[in-house]
């Protein structure tokens, strides 16, 4: 059986054109995605049952002792934390808030490590954003800051940005231009037009640079703006000038190096610097597939995107202070349910040795570096793959993802549902 | 003494004399049978894209779409004045001094073929060789618009999880996917061949 | 205008001195631009002097795509050069790097990176007549009235 | 205690005299010049790294910009050594094409040379004189291929264009013409006095330490080394070739070398002319997988391109090895030994025809 238009569930590009052929409940055969689509839907090795840490060996348990468990420990906790929410479905991110709100507890998402700043930035001056049609019927020129596409998003240049036939644009794949800046030569950077190589740390600088480049006062600029010389900085900046409608991308590059969230706010004040004299627009390039699903979801059910604190019986936003990383290392914490993550690959060590003292419980279909951490690990449907949902393009687009296999395993909104329904039970009694 | 004399009798002669009096250097022109950059001759592109295939430099040519058709167009500061596309074009779009007259008289052509591989172990699968390749685009316009293909006419698309190559017929050669390709998963084997028509008879 | 100015700008668009550095190069252009020499193109009966000297020069000619060991050296040549000063790019390789642009060279074009270009003379190699009257018609926009607009 | 070095006087990177960036050192001890040392490296393109995974198309262009003075015979060296792999025959009247043009580049590159010498010795009347001269071989060059230089004028099994009847008339007009020029020039080198003082007896290299530094080409040939690689070229020895020797090693000898191997080549194309045979210029053929090593005789001495290819004919590994890097070694450590000036370490640098295009690549 091939199942036609199913949504790809790696990365926030979520590809809907992928054909995926499916035999015996197996996928076999994957046709459109790219490598890591592909490998996320032929994904092996799955967890059969939910397992339960006993000693220094796992056993097998239910699921209603599994959900049970999650739900005693949520309840007795003091201040649970609930974190990941990017690797799933909109509708299971609700019930994730919901419970936050009962249990009286922190829900983050993992937009706290990657585009939180960016969030943080949007915040303080806007977002001049577009969707990734506009881009790609509109935009001659796109600037990929401090993301490799190619590696994280592969199909974004050939989809959206670089060789996509525009509407608007006669010749397209001519008539673009890419222009890379990273502190490496990344693949990205190898089929870009023009490749910045700027010194680690040195984005606010370059930024500062080309807004003032923009604004006139070329001869402000030193020879060299954190190893970028002077005629590129004004060549770039011209090359932006010249753009009928231009489009940056920042990734993690921009987001998380030395000044954070200053350095997106100075790259927006750039691109409505340079709105005065064309059309610009700036986007994150959002990682996992529904995490800006995740910063909606908060945002619409408690008025805050992510580290949502509810301690006090209302919704309060610090971040530093209520986000997973912050708690975790001051040891505040003393419960924590892990939906769609996989923190122990990500989080400094410190967060780590207070992860490993608390009681954890994970939702995740495979095996992964916390489940090292955890008390429970429940096998959950894949999203896109074994369940349906929601979620949100990197664009803010929501894209229904399909069902492409039929199995045995809940959907992580069942499950959390169930937890909640127990909770609610035991409170009320 | 030798030596004046030498100069004397070097600066006497009659001809060097005339010249000196009469200098003229020769204008700051072209001859005719100077490959200059290509120009185009007025007789319709089909876009084979041949031209494309055999140029030697880096973003020298390209088939682009105009208003009322396809045509070749140069980049002079690439071009690097070979005349190659304008032997190779089968259809004579473009001139460049004289080697258009040339190559008909003499009936000399290139003949070409293409071998399309993929390195399964660094190809990403971004789609980059099947979106950007202008036969694809030709063929399937939906893939050139959404980086989609369902159509099983075009040379290459992702299917089954790596790139399949299904016409390596219709490839032309042109190396875009292998210029477009960031890992340098895809390469194009082009096999040149120079041929001569036989003689024309003596007319 | 004065008539001083007049005249400067009539002495300096005819007393043009050439200085050529050649920063990687198949030598192609490079010959090229000594054919120019010739008595059959005669560069000198225009009033251009080549030299290779870039303390003394007006119009430095720029040849070849930028191998490793110039990145710097190119510069420091053209902060050398006394101002009124325009360079001039000859042949693709300053422009594109022509054939060299390609996966692994070494080289890095264009020279517009390194230093600003005034002109540029396409081709590979351009020929002769070429050169010469890109020179040409470089010269006096420099020139004319370099005072006025430099004040 | 006695100073046996003075000061250590570096020329170049960018010198008036040599037209490429190469830089020599020179340890002097007052006017007088000890020992010198050529720096090199202000050229490297990494032109082998660009060819490899490319097709005779493109690596042909890259082959003649390793050299824009002797682009031809890189061409041609190529072009053969892809056809010794592919075993792909040249039809006769390709083979005298090339012969033609071979010898055509080699004019020019020959009195390029001596331009330059005569331009370092400050004869510049002279050197004029042969740079027109040259103008006039490369007008011959251009009607015959389309350009001057980097002519792209051999492909695999033959040539790309024909030489016309009018053309070849024209192309003999102008050869006479060069002839009696030349004889004139030589006659003015041979018997000026102020060049003899420039040249006879500076930059001696004599026969045995021209064979220990392994010289080739002109170099070579001026100190009484056979070594021309055209004795074993089949088209050349069909045409009766002899090679040009001489025996002083020194400057003078070398550029008399040059201006002799210049009245040789209008003779190799006069005859190349007169015995033209008809058919076609293209006999096609593929490159196919394989591996060479094949040398000609470049203006300045043996080429080599050590090729292997693969099934489609693209080049997997290249290494070429050009006669510059010989001569230019051989001249800095053999011929300026204890030079009186410093004039003479310049001028005897471009009496052995430096070329640092081809040297780095």
């Amino acid at each position: 059986m091939i199942v036609k238009d199913a949504v790809c569930p790696f990365c926030g590009c979520l590809c809907d054109d992928i054909e995926v052929e499916v035999e015996d409940d197996r996928v076999v055969a994957v046709t459109n995605a790219c490598e890591l689509g592909t490998t996320k839907f032929m994904g092996e090795k799955r967890m059969k049952s939910p397992i339960l840490r006993d000693g220094d060996r796992w056993k097998d348990i239910t699921y209603d002792e599994a959900v049970q468990y999650a739900a005693d420990m949520l309840l007795s906790a003091e201040r649970p934390l609930l974190y990941g929410w990017s690797g799933t479905h909109g509708e299971a991110q609700c019930v994730g808030v919901h419970m936050a709100e009962l249990v009286r507890g922190v829900i983050d998402n993992t937009s706290s490590v990657c585009h939180g700043p960016s969030i943080l930035a949007i915040q303080e001056v806007g977002h001049p954003g577009c969707t990734l049609g506009v881009v790609k019927n509109r935009a001659d020129l796109v600037i990929y800051w401090g993301s490799n596409p190619i590696d994280a998003h592969p199909r974004h240049l050939s989809r959206y940005t670089r060789y996509a036939e525009g509407f608007f644009l006669e010749n397209a794949f001519r008539d673009r231009k890419v222009i890379v800046v990273d502190v490496r030569k990344t693949e990205t950077a190898s089929i870009a037009d023009e490749f910045v190589r700027i010194k680690p740390g040195g984005d606010y600088a370059v930024l500062s640079a080309l807004r003032a480049i923009v604004q006139g006062k070329t001869d402000t600029i030193p020879r060299t703006v954190a190893g970028v010389a002077r005629e590129q900085l004004i060549r770039v900046a011209n090359l932006c000038k010249s753009a009928k409608f231009g489009a940056v991308y920042f990734g993690l590059g921009l987001t998380m190096t030395r000044g954070k969230y200053k350095n997106i706010r100075n790259a927006i004040e750039l691109v409505s610097e340079l709105s005065r004299h064309t059309k610009f627009t700036i986007s994150a390039m959002r990682g996992h597939y529904n995490v800006y699903g995740s910063n909606e979801v908060n945002t619409w059910m408690t008025g805050y995107p992510f580290g949502i604190d509810y301690s006090r019986g209302i919704a309060f936003y610090n971040p530093g202070e209520t986000t997973a990383v912050d708690i975790l290392a001051r040891k505040e914490c003393d419960a924590a349910l892990i939906v769609g993550s996989d923190p122990a690959a990500h989080f400094p060590r410190k967060c780590l040795e207070h992860l490993a003292d608390i009681p954890v419980v994970q939702l995740d279909p495979y095996p992964n570096a916390t489940t090292a951490f955890c008390n429970v690990q429940i096998p959950v449907a894949v999203t896109g793959i074994d369940a349906e949902g929601t979620a949100y393009r990197m664009d803010g687009v929501p894209i229904r993802t399909r069902k492409v296999l039929s199995t045995d395993y809940p959907s992580d909104r069942e499950v959390l549902s169930r937890m909640y329904a127990l909770m609610r039970e035991a409170l009320e009694r | 003494m030798r030596s004046i004399v030498y100069y004397l009798r070097e600066f006497f002669r009659p001809e060097w004399v005339r010249k000196f009096f009469f200098a003229k250097t020769a204008p700051l022109v072209a001859p005719s049978y100077f490959k200059d950059y290509p120009s185009l001759t007025g007789k319709e592109c089909t876009q084979c894209l041949t031209c494309m295939m055999i140029c030697p430099a880096p973003g020298a040519i390209a088939v682009l779409h105009k208003k009322g058709g396809w045509e070749p167009e140069i980049y002079p500061g690439h071009c690097i004045r070979c005349g190659l596309c304008v032997e190779a074009c089968p259809e004579g779009v473009l001139s460049s001094g004289r080697i258009l007259d040339v190559t008909s008289r003499d009936r000399t052509a290139f003949s070409s073929w293409y071998r399309l591989q993929v390195d399964d172990t660094l190809c990403m699968r971004c789609g980059n060789c099947c979106v950007s390749c202008p036969v694809n685009r030709e063929v399937d316009p939906q893939l050139a618009g959404t980086g989609t293909s369902a159509s099983d006419e075009v040379i290459m698309r992702i299917e089954g999880g790596r790139v399949t190559i299904l016409h390596e017929e219709k490839c032309t050669g042109c190396k875009t996917c292998e210029n477009n390709c960031p890992n340098r998963a895809i390469r194009v084997a082009r096999m040149v061949e120079g041929i001569q028509g036989e003689e024309e008879a003596e007319a | 205008m004065s008539i001083l100015q007049e005249i400067k700008n009539a002495v300096r668009s005819r007393s043009i001195h050439v200085a050529y550095v050649d920063v990687g190069s198949c030598n192609g252009c490079d010959i090229e631009v000594l054919a120019c020499l010739a008595p059959r193109y005669d560069i000198e009966q225009y009033g251009i002097y080549v030299h290779n000297n870039p303390r003394e020069a007006d119009v430095l000619l720029v040849i070849g795509s930028v191998t490793p060991q110039w990145v710097d050296k190119l510069r420091d040549i053209w902060e050398k050069i006394p101002e009124p000063k325009a360079a001039v790019a000859i042949g693709n390789c300053p422009i594109s790097g022509c054939v060299y642009a390609r996966r692994g060279t070494l080289t890095t074009p264009p020279v517009e990176n390194y230093i600003p270009i005034a002109a540029q003379v396409p081709g590979c190699p351009p020929r002769p007549t070429e050169i010469l009257s890109a020179i040409l018609s470089v010269a006096p926009l420099i020139y004319k009235d370099y005072e006025e607009k430099h004040r | 205690m006695k100073k046996t070095v003075d000061v250590s006087i570096p020329l170049g990177p960018v010198h008036p005299c040599w037209k490429e960036p190469v830089r020599i050192k020179c340890e002097t001890a007052g006017e007088r010049v000890l020992r010198t040392e050529v720096e090199l490296g202000y050229m490297k393109k990494g032109i082998e790294r660009i060819m490899r995974g490319r097709p005779w198309q493109e690596v042909m262009f890259l082959a003649e910009r390793v050299c824009g003075i002797c682009s031809v015979i890189h061409n041609m060296v190529f072009i053969e050594a892809m056809e010794e792999i592919s075993e792909i025959a040249v039809p006769p009247r390709a083979a005298y094409l090339r012969v033609i043009v071979n010898e055509l580049d080699r004019m020019a590159s020959h009195i390029l040379a001596n331009f330059s010498y005569c331009y370092t010795i400050e004869h510049e009347t002279l050197a004029m004189y042969l740079l027109n001269t040259r103008e006039t071989v490369l007008d011959n060059l251009e009607r015959l291929t389309g350009s001057r230089i980097n002519t792209a004028y051999m492909i695999p099994g033959g040539v790309r264009f024909d030489l016309l009847p009018e053309d070849a008339a024209a192309m003999l007009a102008d050869l006479s013409k060069v002839e009696d020029e030349m004889r004139r020039y030589t006659g003015m080198f041979e018997t000026g006095p102020l060049i003899a003082l420039r040249s006879k007896g500076i930059g001696v290299m004599d026969r045995e330490e021209a064979i220990r530094a392994h010289t080739v080409g002109p170099t070579a040939r001026a100190s009484g080394v056979v070594c021309d690689l055209r004795l074993r070229h089949p088209t050349y020895r069909e045409l009766g070739f002899t090679q040009v020797t001489r025996t002083e090693g020194d400057n003078f000898a070398r550029i008399m070398v040059r201006f002799q191997e210049v009245f040789q080549s209008i003779d190799l194309i006069r005859k190349c002319i007169e015995t033209l045979p008809d058919g076609p210029i293209r006999g096609g053929g593929l490159c196919r997988a394989g591996e060479t090593s094949y040398a000609g005789e470049a203006p300045r001495g043996e080429l080599t391109y050590s090729i292997k290819t693969d099934e489609y004919g693209r080049v997997v590994d290249i290494a070429i090895r050009t006669p510059s890097i010989m001569n230019i070694e051989a001249c800095a450590h053999s011929m300026i030994r204890d030079v009186t000036s410093i004039a003479d370490v310049t001028s005897t640098f471009i009496s052995s025809d430096p070329c640092i295009a081809c040297n780095e690549r």
